[in-house]
């Protein structure tokens, strides 16, 4: 698994890799207001991930990408899209506190990249989870495969 | 509207191919591979009925996670399936 | 109202999912502290529960519904029309507590249990997806969410099961079961699909009123679609096969939470038979399915459990059987309720089914956590091994006792009270499905007699495991199980008029209510 | 309070309670009238099996595959039956799953 696919796969690999997460970002990021969301964006950006994973093999994985720190920022993600929802507790579970309220997410224009209140937060929590628990999925199987093939 | 018909029926048929194909191959890398092309139609036919949300979920997950995760776990086994 | 009692529904899921996925952080800290920190939330998701039945019997037992996200009006003055909501009505709440005596008892049971093993971080934040997955699928008010938790549910469930990655045994078990729970749960979102299809609406109480002009045959088809997935999942017969894996290769303490997960499946059951299809269609043969499948779990369950060898599987048996017995309960009831002229003992068969339910979820637990540490004091599953235990484990013993008898109906333990009065309503629809379920509860006696015999009497065996006492937290899990046998045995009048019947009224004449409480509120 | 009647019939764990008490209570008067020139641990209390000596405790203990044999080998028919169908195969779980699924759908649609 170490190493990799052939030339062809490595050489396309290293086109598209950067597009395809530019892409991923671009689809949290404008979550409430295109067809999207964190979930797929998140998912886009995991298949990059992915992608390198299986043209480069596990030789493509730096250091710091470890998986106890992709596990933790998944636990990160997932308690912020929490703690927005538990925000909204003095009203009800899940209000939108920010909405009409004037600060930098409650703008009138509701075309605006910065408008929507908590949910362009919660998308980038909920792509934070997805991106990187898919990653750690990812991970982990390389991981085992390699194991078993050397035992 | 007839041109957007006839291309719906294409795909539709495309995905039964693809599905029957990844069913049959007895090549599993190349069964995950129709397996892939048939989600990546999946996605079109999603965006063809005017869910483009799902499409990019189905594009993401389907075409390119499940078959990386396939060709993953293919490692570990043979790549032809035994009679 | 107050504000804590304003929101408990939504805090009864929202506290264990913080738990769940801060657990893994906490976890870093130290094992003290997460453990720690599990059973805090687990006790304050119980205290919530106990809270808000509480206040809800004291308010007279009316349903309560919950908007999540609350009423927000957008910049042109049009008020938000997605309603994502939580309906507790009382078979609802009734359902909540059985699942956080079963959450209390197991987060309580583990917290000692794993204390050296790796992957117990794991298997905390499982256990509380699992819990949140079950008190969800009691509460939600909207069919989709229903299938969102169910899916919780069913993937928290599968890795549970397939804990131990160590064991070949418990990854088929986990295997086998994700399959069957997939495609169960794919058999829901297909009815989900189809209600959805025809009426536009995925709340429950809006789909009832749309049903209620007759049923079509899509209609027809959703409901034998989510009568099967939901069966299914109960553990009935003959798509039982799932359960003995399930509950054999689970953790002792995720076995009791499986069976609260197995409940609430159930709840899904009557929840969609009395309240999504209720009057608009209710066909006899509709409660004679349930009847039949419910006499072949019973009959199945109990033989099967006989000539177990495996004490967690000849246990799981057990559970399979008396999941028969609260269907064939409901079903009587659904058959009372259906009849051209309704006739009483149908109440009295809800009753006792429901009643049931919470006696089944302590007796069983109680066996399940008992097994647990006679396996591991063993060092074996198979009864042919076993002997002696009772010399050294007096508790443990007792326990397993008490569970076995209540279990088994005798008197004047919890589950004498619930079948009985199964049997006497039974006994008024036909003589002969009530002489089935007094001889199969006749036969779980000597089941279990069996089981206690050979693994607890007899000289004693050099025991495989180091001699340690049991852990007092375990004695502790296993004490509150056996507190609610005996309190429910003795007192069982004083908690059925409490508790059992607004959850049988719910179910016999709640329908009309539970659609009023949401479609009522739903301008304002 | 304690009680629950289910129209039929009545059930009161308290009353049960008190009456297997005075059964017991009864019980342990009658055994007072009992033979006194009981003694422990003398021949008296000794197992006699037709003369042969008394088997080491371990060997007595009836293991748990070895209880009800009789019972299960009366219902062989039946038992026989119900294990072909536990195979632990998948394929069976799921087509047992989906056979369940089609007889309900018939009949669902059937009735009424």
């Amino acid at each position: 698994m170490s190493s990799g696919m052939s030339v062809i796969v490595r050489t396309v690999t290293r086109f598209t890799y950067a597009l395809i997460i530019v892409f991923g970002f671009y689809v949290i990021m404008h979550g409430h207001l295109t067809p999207g969301g964190g979930f797929q964006g998140g998912a886009v950006v995991a298949s990059a991930f992915a992608l390198a994973l299986v043209a480069f093999g596990t030789a493509g994985l730096k250091g710091a990408l470890n998986r106890h720190l992709l596990q933790s920022l998944e636990e990160v993600g997932a308690l912020a899209f929490l703690g927005l929802a538990f925000a909204g507790v003095g009203t009800a579970f899940f209000y939108n506190i920010l909405a009409n309220s004037g600060s930098v997410f409650g703008g009138s224009d509701p075309a605006a990249l910065a408008s929507g209140g908590v949910l362009p937060l919660m998308n980038w929590a909920v792509g934070l989870k997805v991106m990187t628990g898919i990653a750690s999925i990812l991970i982990i199987m390389v991981i085992g495969a390699r194991k078993e093939a050397t035992e | 509207m007839i041109a957007e018909t006839i291309l719906q029926i294409v795909t539709l048929t495309l995905i039964i191919c693809g599905a029957v194909l990844a069913v049959t191959l007895r090549d599993l890398l190349s069964s995950v591979i129709a397996l892939a092309a048939a989600s990546l139609l999946v996605s079109l036919e999603f965006y063809l009925l005017q869910a483009p949300d799902v499409a990019i979920a189905e594009a993401g997950i389907g075409a390119a996670l499940t078959t990386a995760i396939y060709i993953i776990a293919l490692r570990r086994t043979r790549r032809k399936e035994q009679q | 109202m107050n504000a804590l009692l304003h929101h408990a529904p939504v805090l009864l899921v929202a506290v264990p999912l913080l738990g769940a996925f801060a657990v893994p952080l906490v976890g870093k800290l130290g094992s003290g502290l997460r453990r720690f920190f599990v059973g805090l939330i687990a006790l304050l998701t119980t205290a919530i529960a106990g809270y808000l039945a509480a206040s809800f019997y004291a308010a007279g037992a009316s349903p309560i519904v919950y908007v999540l996200g609350g009423r927000l009006s957008l910049p042109s003055g049009m008020v938000a029309p997605i309603r994502i909501m939580f309906e507790l009505d009382g078979l609802s709440v009734f359902m909540m507590l059985i699942t956080a005596l079963a959450a209390l008892a197991a987060v309580l049971y583990t917290s000692s249990f794993w204390k050296e093993r790796s992957g117990a971080t794991l298997k905390d934040s499982l256990m509380l997806l699992l819990i949140v997955g079950i008190f969800g699928m009691e509460m939600t008010g909207d069919l989709f969410n229903f299938f969102v938790f169910l899916e919780i549910t069913s993937i928290a469930a599968c890795s549970l099961v397939g804990f131990r990655v160590w064991n070949g045994r418990s990854q088929e078990a986990a295997f086998k079961v994700m399959t069957l729970y997939t495609l169960s749960g794919l058999f829901v979102l297909l009815a989900v699909g189809l209600l959805y299809g025809q009426y536009g609406g995925l709340n429950i109480a809006y789909l009832a009123t749309m049903i209620g002009s007759g049923a079509a045959l899509v209609d027809k088809i959703a409901l034998g679609l989510l009568l099967t997935g939901l069966a299914m999942k109960a553990g009935a017969v003959p798509m039982h096969m799932w359960a003995p894996d399930a509950y054999g290769e689970a953790p002792g303490a995720a076995s009791i939470l499986l069976v609260a997960n197995s409940q609430a499946s159930l709840y899904g059951l009557f929840r969609v038979l009395f309240t999504l299809y209720g009057s608009a269609y209710s066909p006899q043969s509709l409660a004679w399915i349930l009847i039949g499948l419910a006499v072949l779990t019973i009959i199945v369950g109990v033989t099967m459990a006989l000539v177990q060898r495996d004490l967690k599987r000849l246990i799981a048996f057990g559970a399979v059987s008396q999941i028969g017995y609260m269907m064939l309960a409901v079903g009587v009831g659904f058959a009372a309720m259906t009849a051209l002229q309704p006739s009483d003992f149908g109440f009295v068969a809800l009753q006792g089914g429901l009643f049931h339910m919470i006696n089944d979820a302590a007796c069983i637990g109680l066996l399940f956590l008992a097994a647990g540490i006679v396996i591991r004091r063993a060092g074996t599953r198979d009864l042919q091994g076993m002997g002696g235990i009772a010399h050294d484990l007096k508790w443990t013993t007792a326990f397993f006792m008490l569970g076995a008898f209540a279990l088994a109906g005798m008197p004047p333990l919890n589950g004498f009270a619930s079948k009985l009065m199964i049997y006497e309503s039974t006994f008024r629809l036909s003589p002969v499905l009530a002489i089935v379920a007094i001889l199969a509860s006749i036969l779980l006696l000597a089941v279990f007699l069996r089981a206690f015999q050979a693994a607890f009497l007899g000289p004693r065996t050099e025991p495989t495991d180091v001699m340690r006492p049991v852990p007092i937290s375990m004695l502790v899990s296993m004490g509150l199980l056996a507190l609610v046998v005996v309190a429910f045995g003795l007192f069982p009048g004083f908690f059925v008029d409490r508790i059992v019947t607004p959850a049988a009224q719910a179910l016999w004449s709640g329908r009309d209510a539970y659609i009023q409480a949401v479609m009522s509120g739903m301008g304002g | 309070m304690t009680g629950i009647t289910t129209g039929f019939g009545a059930w009161n764990p308290i009353a049960w309670l008190l009456l297997f008490l005075g059964v017991v209570a009864g019980a342990l008067f009658l055994r007072r009238f009992g033979n006194k020139q009981y003694k422990k641990n003398t021949g008296q209390t000794k197992v006699f099996l037709s003369g042969n000596e008394e088997p080491e405790a371990s060997a007595l203990h009836v293991r748990g595959a070895h209880l009800y044999w009789g019972f299960v080998d009366g219902l062989s028919a039946y038992y026989r039956r119900v294990r072909a169908l536990h195979t632990g195969l998948l394929s069976d779980y799921v087509a047992l799953f989906v056979g369940t699924l089609g007889v309900v759908l018939i009949v669902l649609v059937l009735s009424r």
